[in-house]
This record gives C-alpha cells, structure tokens and sequence, in this order.
C-alpha cells in the first residue's frame, strides 16, 4: 500500500484544503468492509486546478462527495480554510458539476441556473442579472428560454457549468463532467472552462479518468489507483498557461502524460 | 357472538327525533304516513318495491322510499323506522335472538301487505314458453315432484328445514326452523286467511290483483317494454294446463322429452325453498324419471335471465319479476303458484309510534 | 454504533411498528363503535374478535365452522382465480404479441381494450353467460377480462422497450421475423410481463370475488353478501376481507418470487414505467 | 420513433412514414373500428358471433331511442355519480399525493406504510361499500346526503393506494445526483421537496390518474348497489338487469362508458397540456 | 461542399467495397429534408482497417448502417464485391458490433456468442466449438457462463466484440464500441483488437470521435464532417505495424493526430 504525501511547494501558495489519513469504507452486498478509499494525504491551492485521475472505481467521485460533504468519511479528516465540509456546505460555497447534466426537465434554461440562486434567496432582478451573465459566459444567451430536452448533449453541459458558477462558488467541484461528450464537443468545452477559470479563479477540482484531459487541463494531477483506492501519486503538470489545444501535440506534453501513465501503480495498464 | 336486546337502552336516544309523533295513535294508516312523511320507509328495491309503492299510494304517500340493505341494520339503528320484512326471513331476525338474530321480540309489530289489499304473489315455477311447448311431459312430471316436495315439506317443516340445511344451507340451524314454519303458512294459507287446499294452485283473482298492480307500478324506462307492459293479460304470463294435467296423473310420465332438467332458486339455499329439496332429498324427482339439479340464486344473474337463455330450464321467481321479464322481452310462462300470499310486511319498532 | 441506532436500523422494525400502529387505531376505534352502538361488530369488531373466530369451534352454516365456511369456499373462488388469471395471462400476452406484430392491430384495438376495462360486470355478464352456456365458465371469462389489461400493456410496453441495436443485430444476422420473437422480443419482455402478473394477481382475486356474486352457488363472494344479510356470523364477512387482503397481496409476492424462479440470473432490468399504462 | 422491421419501401410504407398520417391514423382507426363494430352491431351480424340475441344485446337504435326518451332521468343520475366519482377522485388522489409527500419525507417509515396502504388495493369493493354505509350512517339525518359520503369514501380508498404508490415513485425516482445537487446548495427538505421532487412527480400523477380514472367509476357504480339512497347509473344497471330490462340496462352502460371515456379524455388533454414541454 | 475523392492507391489492393456518390436525407420534425450524409465517394480494401472519424451528428453511423444494410441510401450506391449490401447481409458476412454491448440479458457469456450461430443455423456441436474458440481469444473463458450484469463495462465490450467475430464474418463494422469505457479498459481493448485483427485479417470499418484512437488503430482515417454530412478527408497513417502504446507519444503520431484535426474543414475545432 502506497501512501504518497505530496511534496509541498516552497512558493508562497496557500493551502485551502486540507486532506489528511482520509478513508472511506463501505459494506459491500454481503455485509464485508470494502475499502474504496484508504490514507489520502493532499493540500489543494487556493485557486489551483487540480485534476484527482483514475480508472473507474478508484474512489474519485467517493473523494470528491467527500469534500463536498455528500458522504462522511470513516476516517481522517478534510478542512477546508480550517473549516469541515459540512460547514463550508452550508456557507454555500461549492459549486458541483455532476457527469450527467442533472437539469431539471420542467425548467428553461435560464430558470435552470436560477435555481441555485431561488435556494439561496436572491432576489428576482438579481437572479436575472446573474443568470444572464452566466448564459452570456457559457455562450446560450439565445438559448435561454429553451427547455434542456431542445439542447445538445454539450450545451447541457454547459448549463450545467452555468449553473454551479451562478453562485460563484469558491471551490468548482467536477465529476468527468466531460466524458459523455465527443471529442470535438470536449475540446471545445476545455477551452471554454480554462477561460471561465482565468476570469473567475475558482479553485477547481476536476475528476476525469482521461489522461491527456487531466495533463492538459491541470496545474497537478492527482493519480488515484484501485485495489484499494489510494493516492498513488501527484504529478505537477508545468505546461505553460494560457494552455492552447496546440499544446496537446508538443514532446513535453507527451512527456507529460508518459509520466502520468507511469506513475500507476501495480501496471494497472 | 349473540346480542343482548337492548331496545329500552336505546329508545330514548334512538327516537329523539321522533318524539314528536309520540301523540300519534297506531293504525296502520298513521304509522306509514309518520315514516313516509320523515322518509323512512326502506325496501330492498330491485323489484321487491311494488308492494310498498302501491301501500303508499294507498295512503297518499309519495311512493319513493330508503335502499334497504339486505340486513336490518338500518331498521336496528332507526335510519329506518318502517322496514320491508319477509315473514319468513327478516322478520325472524328481528325477533328472535339467535347468530345474526336482533333479538327485539314482541316488542315489533308489522304491517301486512295482505291485511291492507295491496298483497301481490311471490315465489312460483316458471320456464319459458318453447321449453314448456317443447317438453310438456317433462313440466308435468317436474311440477308433480316438486309439488309432492312442498306437500311433504309443509307437513314436516322441521324435518324440511333439516334437509334444507343439509343442502348447503346459507342460512343458521335455528334460522332455518323458524324459516320453515313461515313459509309452510304462506304455502298454506291465501292473501284472505283462508286455508288453501291444492298447493301450487294459481288462483284467479289473486292473480288478476298481481297484474294490475304490476302494471301500476312497474315503471319501466324502454317505451316498447312499458307498452307491451301495459297490455299483458293473465294468459301470457301463466299456464294452468301442466299443473292441472300434472296433477290428475298417476305420477307415472312416460315419453320425458328430457330428463335432465335444472331449476333455479330465487336465493340461496334456504327454507324458502324447501319443496324442491325435499323432493330431491325423498326421490320424488328420481320417481318421476327426472335428474333434477338445484341452481342456487341469489346473484346478478336472476333465474329469469338464467332461465330465459337455457342455462337452467325452470326457475323460482316472483310473479312481478316474471311479468317485468316479459314486458323486455321474455317469453316466459307460470306453471305453479307456491306461495298462496304475501309474504312481505313492513316492520316497526312499537317504540318509535307511541 | 448504540443499541439504539442497532434496533432501529434492522429493516423489519418500521413495518412490525406500522402493524402494531394500525392495530391500536383499529381497537380505539373498535373500542368507541363498542360504546356507541348497539350492533358494534357490524361497523367496526375488535381483531381479537374477528381473529377469535379462526378458532371458534362453533357452527355457522351447514354445520361448518367459520374457518370451514371460508376456507371452503375460497377453495372455490381461488380455483376460479388461478383459471381465470391463467386465461386472462395468455389472453394479455397474445393480445400484446398481436399489438406487437401489426402497429395497425395496436391502434385499432388499444383504446377498446381500455374502454372493456369500464363496462360494468352486470352488463358483461349476461352476455358471457349465452355465449359460453355455463355460469361457471362465465365467471372464469369474466375475471379474465378483468385481469388481462396489465398484462396485455405491461408486455407490450416491454416489447417496445427493446433497443433499436437488438434489432439491428438480429437483422444483421439475416434472423427471420420469427427468430427474432422468440429470440429477443419475448425473452426480454418476460420481467415487463411479470410487473404484469404482479398487478392482475390481487385483481384476479377481488375479480373473481366480484363474479361469485352472479349466482349464490358458494364461493367468498356469496358468503360475504349472505354474512353482510345476516344470515349467518358476521365474522363471516370480516374474516373474508382480511383473508383476502391477505390471499392478494400473498399472490402479488408470489408471482415476484416465480419471477426469481424462472430468471434465476439476477437481471438488471430497469424497467421505465413512468408511462406505460397499468 | 418506432422502427419497422420490414423495409420494404412500399407507397404504403412511405404513407405510413409521414407523421401527419400517423397521428390521423390514431384517432381514425378505433373510430373506424368503432363505426364498423357498430355496423355489425346493428346488423346483428355481432349477436351471431357472439351466440346472443338482441334481448341480451339489444341493438344500437334501441338503446339510443331509451337514452333519447329518459334524458332528464339519466343525467339526474349521471350527476350523482360524476359528482361521486370526481369527488372520490380528487379527494383519493389528493390524500394519496399527501401520503406519498409524507412517505418520501420519511422515506423509512414511508416505504413501508405504503406497502401497507397497497394491501388495500386487495380488499374487493364489494365488501368496502357496505361497510362504508355502515361507517356513515352518523354522518347525517338525510340519506341522501350519508349516502353519498359512503360513495365517496369508497371512491377515495379505491383511489388512495394507486395515487400515493405512483406518487410516491414520481417523488423519490429522480435523476441521478439531483438530490446531492439540492445538498449541495444546503437547500432544505421542504426546498429541495417544492424545486425538486413535487415538480419531478407530475408525469407519476398522471400515470396514476390514467389508472384511477376508469377504476374510480367502475368502484361508484358498484358503491351505487349498496348505497342507502336509490340514485345513480349504477343503481339504475342493476335495477334494469335484475327486472331483466336489457335494453335499459345497455342505455346506462353506455352512459357509464361515456362517463369513463370523457372523463379519461380530460385527462388526457391535461397531461399533454401539462408535459408538453418535457421529454 | 467538398466532395474529396480518395486517391486510389497504386499498389495492387483488391478493393472490397466501393461507395459511390452515396447521400441520405431523412425528414425532420417539420416534415423538411435534412441531409444526413451527401456525396460520399470512397473505396475500402480487404483487410484494411478503416476508421470514420468526426464529431456527433455529422453521418458516421448513417454511413455504417447504410453500408450493413440497416438503412437504404436516397442517393448513390454501395457495392461490395460487386454485390448490393443487402446480397452480402443475407449471406450473413457482417459483423457488427455496436456502442453499447447489446448482450442478451438472459443468455451467458457462452449463449450469448452462440446467439448468431443459433439463428444461422449452426448445430451444437459447432456452436460451442465456436464459442469456446471465442471465449478464449478474447480472455473470457472463465466467465463463460457468467450473466452480462456480472461482467463490467470492458468484460462485456469483449463479449460483443467475441459476438461478432465468431461468424467469422468477412466485414466487420464497429460503431463507436469503445466511446463508453474509461481510458484505462479502452487501451487495452485497443491492443486486443488489433491483436485479434492480425490473426483473422478481416476488413474492419471503425466508428469513432476519438481522434488518436482512431490514428492509433487505422491503415486510413475517412474525416466527416456535419452540415451537411460529408467525407471531408482521407487520411493515410503510415506507422509502422504492430503498433505498441508507447508509438502514441512519438512525435510522427502527433503529426498524424494534428494533420488529421486540421483536415476538419469549417475550423469545426
Ligand atoms: N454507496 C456505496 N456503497 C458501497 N460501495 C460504494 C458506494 N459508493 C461507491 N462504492 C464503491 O467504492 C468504490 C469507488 O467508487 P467511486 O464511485 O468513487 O469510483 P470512481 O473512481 O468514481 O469510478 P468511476 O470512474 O466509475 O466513476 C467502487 O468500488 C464502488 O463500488
Ligand atoms: N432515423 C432518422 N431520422 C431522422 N434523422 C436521423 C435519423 N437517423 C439519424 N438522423 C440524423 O442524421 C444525422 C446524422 O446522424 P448519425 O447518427 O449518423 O450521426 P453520428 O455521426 O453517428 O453521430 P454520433 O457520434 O452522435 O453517433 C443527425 O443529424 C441525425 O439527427
Ligand atoms: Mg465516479
Ligand atoms: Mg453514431
């Protein structure tokens, strides 16, 4: 069993999240404890891209629901600005995009990234002004009184994105928010998202089981490996930024991702 | 279990909106108006309501009435003051205390639909017209059994009431008895009292009295069946010939057009049957050469539809019933008038007409 | 974890307390019908009462104990039931099949299956019983037509719910129409089928209940209304509606048990039901 | 879209293609099928097949004719029973939806209690209708008025189970990772119940309402035997079968399907209306 | 509106199939035509591996089923062997293998495979010699009386990849078969595919928006691209055979993966 504890850097960053020992054991159908997560160490940046990488069943979505205060750990402990998850909920500051765009059937586009902000008690003009913001940000301005069954597949996605930055939250957490889509659709949503990021600076925790994606999208990637689910490795990804989609084909990104591929453990590949 | 009577507990509470009519003397005439004017007067309906209508009208009451249950729950807890009783039946339960019984004893009385001129006639034998054409020995012999059934029976109702029960009866042990010895007076006795010599006898003017009411308060909503209501006579509904022939036999039917022959009750199994089961029970039917098969009623397929479509060939039903059927459409036809009299009353509780 | 959180985590503990629950409501409400009126057992009898007669000795009718009485005649009623429902399953199953096969039979004949469902028994009856001559298999036709509507639109909605690559394959195959039936079409449909089975089994039941009341030759039907008349126990009556509340939701559960008899394999069917009609 | 499974690229097929086609052929084929059987019907070629005679089955004109000369009668009665069964139904599935709201706040306790509210779905009405008399007769001194809540009531039972069962599934089966979203936003049970779950459910009432509708009539015709007060379409089919008036009989059944039909047409309009805008 | 013929190859390739000015209009909602795919023009060869790669909607399976036969072009023809697509289906020489595994819930690993060969009217004996033969190509032989729920996502890609093959069909086509597995089960398909490619050498025609995985499998790359559907390019890749992961960070890969994302005409990146 690894534990790897990632080097901190020395630069002046700081921590906003704080993972130690983290666990999670389930039972599995016939009763036995199935570990799904064991001894996650990890500090995450203030404003950082993070990417947490893996195959499936690794434990990816289990650590972010952790973060997210939607599953309590069995062991260890997250803080986030000194603070436990469930606090920092409450405070409504997450901002969560899911795999699939979870929008709600009944409600146009624009009432769909109002529905945070109606939770949240904003106030009408508000919740306009925020919402049209939003589309204008995620290009659906045109698209706004559209119910989501009238929307491609990436334009949902990007109400979805839409909707969890409505509240600017202070830490976006993505579960493969991107994987359902076709390449063309994705890469044109990865630039859309470093964009959004660089304009608002949110810290990002981006869950994906796609190497280049993770490399390319990334300030560090987080390799997770299964049989238990641990953190097997950080790998920090110094491509310069703004990243461009012509970077994708340069040696040292190749590089990049060789390194990624490597550091799994027990040669799951 | 059994129910301790308790009509004096509850008379006070049970009758508060009665009080009222306390002053009110007890003819017949008085209490009818009380309970139709507070609208309380129950019968079953279904065609068991031409009685109580023409009673009504009698007294110049507006002829509608209560849906009674085919318990006396209704007349227990005086949603219904004035409630439709057979002798032989409901009656029985309000009186007496056995499972299922009331137990209010003497202390109920009852108007008799034959006392007030308005009785009309009840259970008989029928079948349709082509079958009794088709098969007329096979009637014969069939009314010939069943009749030395009921001449048994009406001798020895205990012992009927027992066979009865035997038959997969619907009904309790000691219900049952009390059944018996009921119905043997209304196979007995006519709509004046008198006594009746030949059982199964469809008399003339008791018929005639059955028509005519029949007429005046079967409403029917088809105008072809209302019309053709109107003018039936007692020729299409009955035939004495079978029963006459039957009975002048020697009980000895040669050339049976058929020997396998059904009739079905208008209810369960019960003493109000009793002829037919006697005559099963003895082998009268056996004598005759007939298999006979007894159908229970008592469902959504009454014994004229039954009878009507040759699902079963004969059939108990009530004079009113088979003249309805044949306003609609029927061919049915009378072979035997069992019961002599009516056997409806209304029934009240003594209490609720001081 | 506490006692407490291990007592109250163990499944059948919410149910045993709603039983127990329906239970006092129950004898409160038997206890004030007790005081109030004057036949208490006809409104509202106390269970112990109702349970008491299972046990009672005594003779209701023909010589027969209440338990004799109901057990005798729901032999009859529940033979009706399974002959109907088994009619009424390959009737729905056909009439599906036939749905299936021609688009144009599904629009014709759909909206009539759903008006037969509210033609009222008494108007059914009569019908059924000149055409089949014989009132016992009247009733068996009757609750048939009263059963094969689930059956017939649970096992059409399964034949629609076969993906598109399903066909595809077996077309590629060069697979005739009829391979394809048996091959893909009707296997899958067969859970769709038994949430089917699992609706008409209780309807079978109360269907032929209802149909015994045709004509008063035994079965649960025509004791209830001759308990309800007084002419025996009215126990009688209270111990046929909870047997069959019980015998219903009994076969519900059965029909899901032959279901995991038949398809040993655990199939991870979700089955969208959002809006197939039942 | 359904598929064909044949591809023959006949006219006929290519007809078949066109969507207007087939939405008319929806509407015009039972109504075809309907003109024909009526046709039949009439002819009397129908009582052959069925081995009846026009006295079980009487023929078209005649019940249109009863229908014609009683109408002040039928609706008189077509009232009480609409009134019976819409009131049954909009107070059954207005107590279910509340239990299935109840049951999906307390999903542990819920789930089971409505296990135990389908175990009503397996009393037959036939012996809830007379118990509801019973139960009502404290309920007013006008048999009317008692007889009409006793109808009501079983209308309500019948409907009870089958909406809080549906409702219940409309108001818990939601999308995936809907509900973390609401936690996420730190909303409320009774947010994430109004913006989530209430509005997830409509499709669900509707599935039951399709179920109800033609139950909830069929339970008030057969309350109707048993009711105190003589009122109603049901009442009047059993009048007519028991005195054997056929042809009366057919004309308030006939009036009964109507009821169910139109009823269910309603129904249907407002579920369109309602989930237009959803997949 | 391109209509890019391929230039046909010098060397001595028997081609197989040949596609002329091939086109589908379907009808819209509004009951307008819609052009699904228009002016196709393209020549496939025994034995190739050839990938049609392009973003969602653009015809890659309209082309896939209109050359299997599951749908009848509008415009232009198909030929294979000089025979019309429906011919060769009846001859049963297809195998298809979709996006999703389209296993038979109710069947094993084993009956599942065996399904083509029941309806093609194998017996017994030559079935499960078939299968058995199968199940150990693909690495399946101790799960061949598993259900399909007990396999996982790769598990049961096998099984429909086994499906296909064992009718040893002389074409086989596969739309997007890997889109919905992580990145992790998806190399290792792809090396087994091109494993089991090079002991049966049959045509196979491979559906994809995934642009390297498409490099990465293909003799030649057709590029699509939407509105209208066209065949905007045909690209060769000329890495060497076997192909091993490693080739994926070399540099002349990345030329191929750029060359080919610069083909998309309407810059639909
Ligand atoms: N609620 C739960 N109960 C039991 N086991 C669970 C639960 N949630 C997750 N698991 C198990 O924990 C492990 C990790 O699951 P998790 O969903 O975090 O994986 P993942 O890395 O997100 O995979 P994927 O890429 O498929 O989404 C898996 O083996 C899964 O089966
Ligand atoms: N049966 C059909 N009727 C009408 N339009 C159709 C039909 N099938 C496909 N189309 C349309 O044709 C176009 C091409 O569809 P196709 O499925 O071939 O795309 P694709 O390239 O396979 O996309 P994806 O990557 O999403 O599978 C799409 O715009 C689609 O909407
Ligand atoms: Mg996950
Ligand atoms: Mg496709």
């Amino acid at each position: 069993m690894s534990d790897v504890m990632e080097k901190i850097k020395t630069e002046d960053r700081t921590v906003e999240i704080k993972i130690r020992d983290l666990g999670m054991t389930f039972k599995d159908n016939n009763g036995n404890d199935m570990k799904a997560l064991t001894g996650v160490n990890l500090d995450i940046y203030k404003g950082e891209f993070i990417s947490l990488l893996g195959p499936s069943g690794c434990g990816k979505t289990t650590l972010l629901r952790m973060i997210a205060d939607l599953l309590e750990p069995t062991d260890g402990s997250i803080h986030i600005d000194g603070r436990i998850p469930k606090e920092v909920r409450l405070m409504q500051k997450f901002g969560i995009v899911f795999q699939s765009a979870v929008l709600f059937d009944w409600r146009t586009v624009r009432k769909n990234i109002e529905l945070p902000l109606e939770t949240m008690k904003f106030n009408k003009a508000e919740r306009e002004q925020r919402s049209s913001e939003m589309l204008e940000m995620v290009g659906l301005t045109k698209f706004a009184d559209h119910y989501p069954v009238q929307l491609s597949g990436g334009m949902q996605q990007r109400v979805n994105i839409a909707r969890a930055l409505a509240i600017r939250p202070e830490i976006l957490l993505m579960d493969e928010p991107f994987s359902a889509l076709d390449e063309f659709t994705k890469e044109k949503l990865h630039k859309d998202l470093l964009q959004i990021w660089r304009k608002t600076n949110k810290t990002i925790i981006f869950v994906t089981h796609n190497i280049s994606e993770a490399v390319f999208l990334s300030d560090r990637v987080c390799v997770l490996s299964p049989h238990p689910g641990r953190l097997s490795a950080v790998v920090d990804i110094d491509l310069p930024r703004p990243r461009t989609l012509e970077m994708r084909e340069t040696q040292h990104f190749n590089e990049l991702v060789l390194k990624v591929r490597n550091s799994f453990e027990g040669g799951s590949l | 279990g059994s129910k301790a009577p308790a009509p004096t507990e509850k008379a006070p509470e049970a009758s508060s909106d009665a009080k009222t009519e306390q002053a009110a003397p007890k003819t017949n005439e008085d209490i009818l108006v009380a309970a139709a004017q507070a609208g309380k007067v129950g019968n079953w309906g279904l065609g068991n309501e031409y009685e109580v209508k023409a009673l009504l009208t009698k007294y110049g009451q507006d002829t509608s009435y209560l849906s009674q249950a085919f318990d006396m729950d209704g007349f227990d807890d005086d949603s219904i003051t004035l409630a439709s009783a057979m002798t032989y039946n409901e009656l029985g339960l309000v009186k007496n205390d056995y499972d299922g019984g009331y137990g209010y004893g003497d202390s109920v009385n009852v108007i008799d639909m034959n006392d007030e001129g308005v009785a009309m006639l009840e259970d008989n034998i029928f079948t349709t017209k082509a079958f009794a054409e088709a098969n007329p020995n096979t009637v014969k012999a069939f009314l010939y059994a069943s009749i030395k059934g009921w001449e048994y029976a009406a001798q020895n109702p205990d012992e009927a009431s027992k066979i009865c029960f035997n038959y997969g009866s619907s009904v309790s042990e000691d219900h049952q008895k009390y059944m018996a010895s009921e119905v043997k007076k209304l196979v007995e006795t006519d709509m004046s009292g008198n006594a009746v010599s030949d059982i199964g006898n469809m008399d003339e003017a008791a018929m005639k009295q059955t028509l005519d009411l029949a007429k005046q308060y079967i409403k029917l909503d088809d105008s072809v069946a209302a019309d053709k209501l109107s003018t039936l006579t007692l020729d299409d509904i009955r035939n004495t010939s079978y029963l006459t022939e039957a009975l002048a036999s020697d009980g000895k039917f040669d050339n049976l057009e058929k020997t396998d022959v059904s009739i079905q009750l208008k209810w369960l199994p019960q003493a109000q049957f009793m002829g037919y089961y006697v005559a099963l029970e003895k082998g009268y039917y056996d004598e005759v050469g007939l298999n006979v098969t007894i159908v229970p009623g008592g469902g959504d397929i009454s014994e004229t539809t039954a009878v009507n479509n040759g699902t079963v060939d004969f059939g108990v039903t009530w004079v009113s019933n088979l003249i309805a059927a044949n306003a609609g459409g029927m061919d049915l036809l009378e072979v035997a008038q069992i019961y002599q009299r009516s056997g409806l009353v209304l029934v009240y509780k003594n209490d609720n007409f001081k | 974890m506490s006692i407490r959180k291990k007592i109250t985590s163990k499944p059948w503990l919410p149910m045993l307390i709603w039983i127990i629950g329906i239970i006092l409501v129950w004898e409160i409400a038997a206890t004030i019908v007790s005081v109030t009126k004057r036949t208490p057992e006809n409104v509202l009898p106390h269970l112990y009462q109702i349970f008491g007669q299972i046990f009672s000795t005594k003779a209701v009718s023909s010589g027969k104990t209440a338990t004799m009485l109901v057990l005798d005649s729901a032999s009859k009623t529940l033979f009706r039931a399974a002959i109907g429902f088994i009619t009424g399953t390959v009737l729905g199953f056909v009439l599906a099949l036939i749905m299936k096969i021609s688009k144009l039979a599904e629009k014709t004949i759909f909206p009539y299956l759903m008006l037969i469902q509210m033609v009222p028994i008494l108007g059914m009856a009569p019908i059924i019983l000149s055409i089949t001559g014989d009132i016992n298999t009247s009733r068996i036709v009757i609750a048939a037509i009263l059963t094969f509507y689930p059956v017939a639109t649970n096992t059409l909605a399964g034949f629609n719910a076969v993906e598109r690559e399903k066909y595809d394959l077996m077309y590629s195959y060069a697979a005739s129409k009829y391979t394809i039936y048996k091959k893909v079409l009707i296997p899958y449909s067969i859970p769709y089928f038994f949430t089917g089975l699992k609706i008409s089994a209780p309807m079978a039941i109360t269907a032929s209940i209802l149909v015994d009341t045709l004509q008063g030759d035994g079965g649960l039907g025509s004791m209830l209304s001759q308990s309800l008349k007084h002419a025996m126990s009215i126990y009688v009556f209270w111990l046929i509606v909870f047997f069959s509340a019980f015998i219903g939701i009994f076969s519900s559960y059965f029909m899901g048990f032959l279901e995991k008899a038949v398809l040993p394999h655990k199939r991870k069917t979700k089955i969208k039901r959002k809006d197939d009609a039942v | 879209m359904s598929r064909k499974l044949k591809r023959k690229k006949s006219l006929w097929y290519r007809i078949h293609q066109n969507e207007k086609v087939q939405s008319a052929e929806t509407v015009l084929l039972p109504l075809l099928f309907g003109f024909l059987f009526m046709i039949m019907w009439q002819t009397q070629k129908l009582h052959t097949l069925l081995h009846t005679d026009t006295f079980t089955l009487p023929l078209p004109s005649r019940i249109l004719t009863i229908i014609a000369d009683n109408s002040d009668k039928i609706m008189l009665n077509v009232n009480a029973t609409v009134i019976v069964t819409l009131a049954g139904l909009v107070a059954g599935s207005l107590i279910g939806y509340g239990i299935a709201v109840l049951a999906a706040l307390f999903p542990k306790w819920g789930s089971c209690g409505l296990k135990i509210i389908a175990a009503f779905n397996a009393i037959p009405i036939v012996a809830l209708a007379p118990v509801m008399t019973n139960w009502t007769k404290d309920v007013s001194n006008h048999a009317d008025i008692r007889s009409m809540v006793a109808k009501i009531m079983v209308v309500t039972i019948v409907c009870i189970a089958n909406m809080s069962i549906n409702a219940y599934r409309g108001l818990t089966e939601l999308k995936p990772f809907s509900e973390d979203l609401m936690c996420s936003y730190a909303a409320s049970k009774r947010v994430t119940l109004i913006k989530l779950r209430l509005p997830n459910s409509v499709p669900y009432i509707f599935t039951a309402l399709k179920v109800a509708v033609p139950s909830s009539v069929i339970s008030a015709l057969v309350s109707e035997y048993f009711a105190e007060y003589i009122v109603g379409v049901g009442r009047q089919i059993r009048e007519n079968i028991v005195l054997a008036q056929y042809s009366s009989a057919w004309a308030y059944i006939v009036v009964a399907c109507l009821i169910g039909i139109i009823m269910y047409a309603v129904l249907m309009i407002a579920q369109s209306f309602m989930l237009k805008k959803r997949a």
